[in-house]
């Protein structure tokens, strides 16, 4: 039944080690970078907690011991692990480590060893959003199409973070650059095509330019 | 066709350019940068329409969007209704028409694009004029971020109907100058064709750009043909201008009537001469420019006529050197003509003969009214200002600002001063440090006469019935003296009475003056009478403007689980569930729905299915309390729940009312897994999210919603366990009863992915459900489906998952409750706990009404006949005693909630809410189906396996 | 028709009083459709408040002059003051999108809704004022299969109670409303849809004006710009209100305020459960007909009919919060017109031409609140939320009917007050009842 | 469109906020010795200010906070925003909407 697979380009793909292969829900939009005029690349699934904690706190000094920062205190900031991961700001209480480097069922348990003890919790939410990379030159018109976060470099520099509406979808946005060039977009996986779909859309101008 | 009343040369139209277009079946060239109206004039053409309710002629009356008379149908390249001949553009190919009063739709859809943008900026800067040009200078040279949003298709404002110079040089070149440099600045945004059409709360106003209407069929299709921007502004400068008021006489509206001001715009933008022979009546000063420039232009200006009995000295020698003759103390009574004026009736103000003018342009100038609407949106009080004799602005407001003729200034000096004011006003309250702009020098202004006041012109004979005020709407000095006669006194009332400002224009030249008429009818001032709203939008905007992008498929969100694709290729028909796309059968070849689900039940029930269940809702509980806060949600203990266990369970509002239902599994001693149903599962959060926030923060206890980190898939029949056994027993799982008991979870691995197996089942049958982290969802399904083969394993959509639930009396919360339903009423007393002092909800349960005997209850139908399939929805009765049904209003016992045709059962079956159900077993009541009554026994509510042997099989 | 011979019921055969010849200069054949029946030359005087009065209803919107309309014609009770703190029927009856219909769910409601309705088939003649009450028929759009389950439910209660109803399925659909999109491959199909073809419009302020006159004509003092600003109590009784145009003393109190009852009933000590919200409307420019029916979706949030002079009348949704500002948010708007284009297709060039706020108050469970009050001569009317206009004559019959008696009119019965301490509600909402 | 200012996130469109109705109205400490008349106030009867108001709000797209503001009902402007179990602000003055000179 199953014999028209899906291209996996963005996704894991079959593991060569025996592992259950993974699909990404974006499996299917193999052109989204090239359909968003080069603006938006679906990234690799990647492990992602979400971390509860009181800060300041035990709970949240257990965090950073595992993690190898602090939570950042900031609301609508982010932070770079050692990593090579990032801690994003989603809550008073509330933060969300995304990690390339490990599985979920070994951060999530390492996590929440540390922190339930001490009144905090974690919780695996790796299949919970995916990644969008957008960046370039397009990148803060396509925002500007959906999104009433002010996204001026100014304002929304490299570390900010902005929990809010892209077009209908619920997003986690990511400033990574201060040039106003470079984004991350977090997005529920079951709204991922909507939002795909919307940002292929709303890229019909510069892909026709390019054309 | 040439064009005899353009100028030789001048104006804005690119006079190379020619464009050809089509009005009322006649076809015309007109030059790039025309509007129709212009257009139009310049081949001499007045009449463009005739009016809504008496049919009388109507031309151009003014050269923008206060027009009230120039309305016109567009018909190519795409029917647009509605439209005004003096703010369209005309390109080639455009077709148009007049309209009296009604546009017509294309009987088609649109598939223009509409999109949309945000914009944050430190200063939005309303109109392009030179009051709105010195602002967005003012603000770009001191590192302001800027939005400079003018309306016309180009920036100059009412310098682009003047002659006037700017630091010596024609204004327009000072404004090109201007505009080149916010190009370059980079952070100015600078829109042209773009209306401000709304101001909200904290600074946010909304635009709309119109971007290819002037390109006609040259528009490029991937090109949004208009864009909203959403602009949220920190401070914002109106700087609009002011709109020429007319005054009121009879036949006031005769083609050829025009506002005087617009005949300069005119002759100066668009190179069009607006007649051969003008006189011009006017209340003020401003009204000569237009004489005097006319007659420059080569028109023959019969007559000033001026209402002051005193008329300005430096005008009258202006006109006096040009041959003009200046009527002091006179006013324009009437027009003759018919389609077009052919004279004007001008006599002394204080009677006396009339003297028919020849002329086939009767200019007009009663004023000026400055354009308050977007200050008044805001809520910006207004004042009559009797020197002006206009309403202006009172104020400022705390991120709003009005300069130039906007706030009542009249000269171009002013205009310049107050927008380069005011933007540095703005931008200090902002913090920025402001970079001056000096104020350009512009020419001494003559001296001004004080303008006279007059709304209307006697009619010689007293006849008010040809006086129009609301030329779209027909509606005469008559009209509102017939209100005022009525006993009305509110201008509102007026309004309503005689549709005075309704129309299109929405009163935009007819407001102010009928305020006047009324004050003047009443005794009084203006200010006593007060204006009607100023609503948005100040100009109409396009439905699909407003729906942008969210059309078709984008209208809202499509969520998919992460099988859609499995879901699509096994050829699932599919239901709506909230944003969800839900499988709801998965006919073969042939198949209709009915057997479609028969089969799928079949397999259910005898072998083995397997149903996407990803939609549900799934809550991560976590935290010493946990189990604290789901025992004051659910109706019933949770907290007891041992790790490994897994419990139905239901939650209530406070009203007692069952808001949600589903498992609970314990995960761990401090944490759970509380899965909602689809639809309640942001609705479930949010509940629990908010009593913990606000009453009980407390508790020690953390939610996170997990819906798509896990994929579920109920795998359901009698051969589920060969299925489970088969996939997950190298993975070291006992599915036998005994190790893997009924309302049970266990984890497991299967090739390095972590699943969680529950026992749980909404069918009645032998079934687990299988959560695995979404990542290998595909992977575990097609392992399950794999595995199933050799049973038969039989996907199955929602449809089937309703029968085989329904056949087991398990309601569907939102199917079977409404809103009115208690737990009690499901006949589901065994979970409201009996043990714990409260939950939300319990005391409700107490109420007068929760005791009464007669409640719905959910009970089990079966149709008498065998045959009929109830409709879902059908109400049950209790026939009178004559066997038929009584007549309306029929006393009804409740209805059928759910109902179907049980392939199990071998007959059709229903459930339902009915007044004292459970006592009413063995019972027969009637189902009105269709005009026949059908006779149903009712039945408890639990059709198959009621000890429950199949599912603890 | 009656007393005003001019008028007729059949907008399309509405005629202005004949132009005299000159005004005809030059003339086409006047827009069909566009054209309304003048108002009478006399509506209503405007006096000074008397010292006293038997009763006096607070509220000069449609509800508060049909009470008085019917104090008068079916009580005798003419030494009535209706008092309206701005100006007559400018609050709810000036902004609401007059969709009249009884397709409600449950008996209370259909019984009072449908009495309502039967009044408007006769109110033209009672008013003799061309109230243009236009019985073009309601479709209410189902999308999901849960609508469709909600909407047989209502379609069938409906008959039985005898409130004229049916299902139609997207044929169906399309032969009463050609324009509605009924493709299948939209966000939300089209499933089918109930069909009232006795519902209707009505111009509202003819309406309005309508009851106006009578009630003027019956000696009863309609007074303006009077806003009550207290109330004189003795004991368990109002024998005085209070106003800024003095004080009047009264035999009984009527409060008929919609948005802003609990402005009064927070003087009276009084706790009322309702909260008052903006409720947005709007309509186009004028359009040649297109839309020969009304139609509402609950799904897709749009509500629609072509008025009488041909402009497309919009219903947007309640704005979350409370709210007495008569605006809403523009978002509403904006999501309204994203579904009516995805319904109505055609409707992409129709523009939006004015759009305007009300306030509703509403109530728990979605159904009005009529009746007795503790106080034993204060009465109470409200909670209609969006479905005031529509009950105009048929509350405003209960509610006169229950001042007049001293007790609740059997229609007025199942709403009062106390329902919501016994917990027998008519949850409007609950049984997925339609807005407006 | 408003803009809420989320005790945390900072100013947001009004569109990422849910509106939970009137603030301090505490779940009654033991609803079982409340009479029905007492629970029903509880249940459904909530002030219906004109004027300013203090009322819930859940900044529901963004940090998912609850959130106490006081607004003027009639201008709808936020007047103050506090955190849940803080007492309702006192405010200097009453606010006026519209021309401030």
């Amino acid at each position: 039944m199953a014999d028209a697979a899906p291209s996996t380009t963005p996704s894991t793909g079959p593991s060569s080690s025996g592992l259950l292969p993974r699909t990404h829900p974006l499996d299917v939009r193999p052109d989204l970078t090239e359909q968003t005029a080069g603006a938006v690349v679906a990234k690799p699934l990647t492990t992602a907690v979400q971390v509860r904690a009181e800060l300041p706190g035990p709970a949240a000094d257990a965090a950073a011991r595992v993690l190898g920062v602090a939570l950042p205190a900031r609301p609508g900031t982010w932070v770079a692990t050692p990593a090579g991961g990032r801690v994003v700001w989603l809550g008073p209480d509330e933060w969300l480590v995304l990690d390339p480097t490990t599985t979920p069922w070994d951060l999530e348990p390492r996590l929440r060893e540390a922190l339930a003890p001490a009144g905090g919790a974690a919780v695996d939410v790796s299949a919970q959003r995916v990644v969008l990379e957008l960046s370039g030159p397009l990148a803060r018109d396509l925002l500007a199409a959906g999104c009433a976060v002010d996204t001026h470099p100014s304002v929304f520099p490299a570390g900010r973070a902005a929990q809010t509406l892209l077009a209908q979808a619920g997003v986690v946005l990511l400033a990574l650059s201060d040039d106003g060039r470079h984004y991350e977009l977090l997005v529920r996986s079951s709204f991922a095509r909507y939002l795909a779909d919307w940002l292929v859309d709303a890229a019909t101008e510069h892909r026709a330019r390019r054309a | 066709m040439s064009a005899p009343f353009r100028t030789a040369s001048g104006g804005r139209v690119e006079r190379s350019v020619p464009v050809s277009f089509t009005f009322g079946g006649t076809s015309y060239e007109g030059l790039r940068g025309d509007t129709l109206a212009s257009a139009l004039l310049a081949h001499g053409v007045h009449q463009v329409t005739t009016s809504i309710k008496l049919g009388r002629p109507r031309g151009v009356g003014a050269a923008w969007a206060e027009d009230p008379s120039s309305l016109v149908q567009v018909e190519e390249p795409f029917p647009d209704p509605m439209q005004l001949a003096t703010t369209t553009e005309v390109f080639d190919g455009l077709v148009a028409h007049g309209v009296p009063g009604q546009g017509r739709l294309a009987d088609i859809g649109d598939s223009a694009r509409y999109d949309s943008r945000h914009l944050h900026v430190d200063l939005l800067v309303v109109g392009a004029g030179p009051a709105g040009v010195q602002a967005a200078l003012t603000a770009a040279r001191s590192g302001a971020r800027v939005a400079l949003v003018d309306e016309q298709s180009e920036p100059g404002g009412s310098l682009l109907g003047t002659t006037d110079l700017v630091d010596g040089r024609p204004a327009l070149e000072w404004v090109g100058d201007a505009a080149a440099e916010l190009a370059a600045a980079p952070e100015v945004v600078h829109l042209q064709r773009t209306t401000v059409f709304g101001v909200y709360d904290d600074g946010f106003a909304l635009a709309v750009e119109r971007r290819t209407d002037h390109l006609g069929g040259a528009a490029p299709r991937e090109v949004s043909r208009q864009r909203v921007w959403r602009i949220r502004a920190r401070r914002t400068v109106v700087a609009t201008g002011a709109h020429e008021r007319p005054v009121v006489f009879t036949d006031n509206d005769r083609p050829g009537t025009m506002l005087a001001g617009s005949a300069r715009t005119f002759l100066h933008r668009y190179g069009v001469l607006a007649g051969t022979r003008a006189v011009v009546l006017t209340t003020n000063d401003s009204a000569y420019r237009a004489a005097v420039e006319l007659a420059d232009a080569g028109v023959e200006v019969a007559a000033v006529v001026d209402t002051r009995p005193q008329v300005p000295a430096h005008w009258a020698a202006e006109c006096a050197g040009r041959g003009i003759e200046v009527r002091s103390g006179s006013a324009v009574v009437g027009t003759r003509g018919t389609d077009r004026v052919t004279h004007a009736r001008v006599a002394a103000r204080d009677g006396g003969a009339v003297d028919d003018v020849a002329c086939d342009l009767l200019l007009v100038s009663g004023g000026w009214n400055p354009a308050v609407h977007l200050y008044s949106q805001a809520r910006g009080k207004l004042a009559f200002d009797t020197s002006l004799g206009a309403f202006l602005p009172t104020g400022r407001l705390d991120d709003l600002l009005v300069a130039g003729a906007a706030a009542g200034a009249q000269e171009l000096a002013t205009c310049l001063r107050q927008g380069g004011a005011a933007s540095a006003t703005a931008l200090v309250e902002l913090g920025l440090d402001v970079v001056p702009v000096p104020v350009p020098s512009t020419p001494a202004a003559p001296p001004v006469t004080a303008p006279d006041l007059v709304w209307t012109v006697p009619d010689v004979d007293g006849d008010t019935s040809r006086q129009f005020v609301d030329l779209q709407r027909d509606a005469t000095v008559a009209d509102v003296q017939r209100a005022l006669g009525a006993g009305l006194r509110s201008p509102e009332h007026v309004k309503r009475y005689t549709t005075i400002g309704t129309a299109h224009d929405q009163g935009k030249t007819s407001g102010v003056v009928t305020s006047g008429i009324i004050a003047e009818l009443l005794g009084g001032g203006p200010d006593d009478v007060g204006t009607t709203t100023f609503r948005p939008p100040y100009t109409p905007v396009a439905f699909a403007t407003l729906a942008g992008r969210d059309r078709g498929q984008l209208f809202d969100p499509v969520r998919t689980t992460a099988l859609h694709d499995w879901h699509v290729r096994a050829g699932a028909v599919w239901e709506d569930v909230g944003q969800w796309k839900r499988p709801r059968y998965y006919p073969l070849a042939g198949e209709d729905v009915e057997t479609a689900v028969l089969r799928e039940c079949a397999a259910a029930r005898t072998g083995v299915g397997i149903l996407d269940g990803s939609t549900l809702g799934k809550i991560d509980v976590q935290g010493p309390d946990a189990g604290e806060l789901l025992d004051r949600l659910y109706t019933n203990l949770m907290s007891s729940l041992a790790v490994g266990k897994v419990r139905y369970g239901v939650m209530c509002g406070a009203d007692g009312m069952v808001i949600d239902d589903g498992t609970v599994l314990r995960v761990a001693e401090d944490r759970f897994l509380v899965m909602t149903t689809t639809g309640g599962a942001a609705k479930v959060l949010d509940w629990m999210e908010e009593w913990h926030q606000t009453e009980w923060p407390e508790l020690g206890v953390h939610l996170a919603s997990v819906t798509e980190q896990w994929s579920a898939f109920p795998v359901v029949g009698p051969r589920s366990r060969d299925v489970i056994q088969a996939v997950f027993g190298p993975s070291g799982v006992d599915a036998a009863n005994e190790a893997f008991g009924f309302m049970t979870w266990q984890d497991t691995v299967l090739d390095g992915a972590p699943v969680r197996l529950a026992r749980i089942s909404f069918s009645g049958e032998l079934a687990w459900e299988v959560h695995v982290s979404s990542w290998h969802a595909v992977a575990v399904w097609e392992r399950l489906v794999e595995a199933g083969r050799p049973y038969g394993i039989t996907p199955y959509g929602t449809e089937t998952m309703h029968v085989l639930r329904a056949e087991k009396g398990y309601p569907i919360i939102g199917q079977d409750t409404d809103g009115t339903v208690t737990p009690q009423d499901l006949g589901m007393a065994w979970v409201v706990s009996k043990k714990k002092p409260d939950f939300v909800g319990k005391r409700s349960f107490a109420r007068a009404d929760n005791l009464r005997e007669d409640r719905k209850q959910l009970v089990g139908l079966l149709p008498v006949d065998r045959t009929t399939v109830l409709p879902e929805g059908s109400q049950v009765v209790e026939l009178a005693e004559s066997g038929e049904l009584p007549p309306p209003p029929v006393p009804m016992l409740g209805h059928v909630t759910s109902s179907y045709r049980s392939a199990h059962l071998e007959r059709p079956f229903a459930l339902a809410l009915v007044k004292g159900g459970r006592a009413r077993a063995g019972q027969l009541v009637h189902v009105p189906v269709k005009g026949r009554l059908v006779a149903v026994e009712v039945t408890g509510p639990v059709l198959v396996d009621p000890e429950g042997a199949r599912r603890d099989g | 028709m009656t007393t005003v011979d001019a008028f007729s019921t059949d907008p399309a055969d509405a005629v202005p009083h004949t132009p005299a010849p000159d005004r005809l200069n030059g003339s086409s054949p006047r827009t069909p459709g566009a054209e309304l029946p003048e108002h009478p030359e006399f509506l209503w005087s405007n006096p000074d408040p008397q010292k006293a009065y038997d009763v006096v209803v607070i509220g000069g919107g449609g509800h508060g002059l049909a009470t008085a309309h019917y104090l008068a014609k079916n009580h005798g009770i003419t030494n009535v003051a209706v008092l309206e703190k701005g100006w007559l029927a400018g609050g709810n009856t000036a902004r609401n999108t007059t969709l009249i219909r009884s397709n409600y769910l449950w008996d209370e409601s259909a019984a009072i809704y449908e009495h309502s309705l039967k009044l408007w088939e006769g109110l033209e003649d009672d008013l003799g004022y061309p109230i243009l009450f236009s019985q073009r028929g309601v479709l209410n759009l189902a999308h999901t299969l849960q609508d469709v389950r909600d909407s047989v439910r209502r379609v069938e209660a409906n008959v039985l109670n005898g409130v004229d109803a049916e299902w139609l399925e997207p044929d169906e659909v399309r032969k009463v409303c050609p324009i509605v999109n009924t493709s299948t491959d939209i966000r939300y199909p089209v499933l089918g849809a109930t069909y009232q073809p006795r519902a209707g419009i009505a111009k509202h302020d003819y309406v309005a004006w309508g009851f106006a006159r009578r009630v003027d004509e019956a000696g009863i003092d309609i007074i303006q710009d009077c806003e009550v600003t207290g109330f004189v109590r003795d004991g368990n009784r109002v024998t005085g209100v209070r106003t800024t145009r003095g004080d009047i003393a009264c035999g009984k109190v009527a409060l008929a305020a919609a948005g802003s009852t609990s402005v009064l009933t927070d003087m009276l000590g009084l706790r009322v459960p309702i909260q008052s919200h903006p409720l947005q409307a709007l309509v186009s420019e004028l359009l040649e007909p297109v839309h020969p029916t009304i139609v509402m979706s609950n799904a897709v949030h749009v509500y629609v009919s072509q008025a009488h002079k041909g402009e497309l009348v919009m219903g947007a949704g309640v704005d979350a919060y409370n709210g007495y500002g008569q605006r809403g948010a523009f978002h509403i708007i904006e999501r309204q017109m994203a579904a009516a284009v995805e319904l109505f297709p055609v409707f992409a060039r129709a523009h939006l031409l004015r759009t305007w706020g009300g306030i509703v108050d509403t109530t728990p469970d979605a159904s009005p609140i009529v009746g007795r009050t503790p106080y034993d001569n204060v009465f109470l009317n409200c909670g209609w939320g969006t479905g005031g206009f529509k009950a105009t004559p048929g509350v405003g019959w209960v509610f006169a009917d229950t001042i007049a008696n001293d007790e609740p009119h059997p229609y007025a019965a199942p709403f009062s007050l106390d329902r919501f301490v016994t917990g027998r509600l008519v949850d409007e909402h609950g049984a997925a009842a339609v807005a407006h | 469109m408003q803009m809420i200012r989320c005790p945390w996130c900072g100013p947001r469109e009004e569109v990422e906020f849910h509106y939970g109705g009137q603030a301090h109205v505490p779940y009654p400490a033991e609803p079982a010795a409340l009479s029905d008349e007492e629970w029903a106030h509880y249940v459904f009867f909530r002030d219906n200010t004109r004027g300013a108001f203090a009322e819930r709000w859940s900044h529901s797209a963004g940090c998912r906070r609850w959130f106490n503001a006081l607004r003027d009902t009639v201008s709808y402007r936020f007047l103050a925003v506090y955190r849940p179990g803080d007492p309702r602000p006192v405010l200097d003055q009453t606010p006026t909407a519209g021309a401030s000179s």
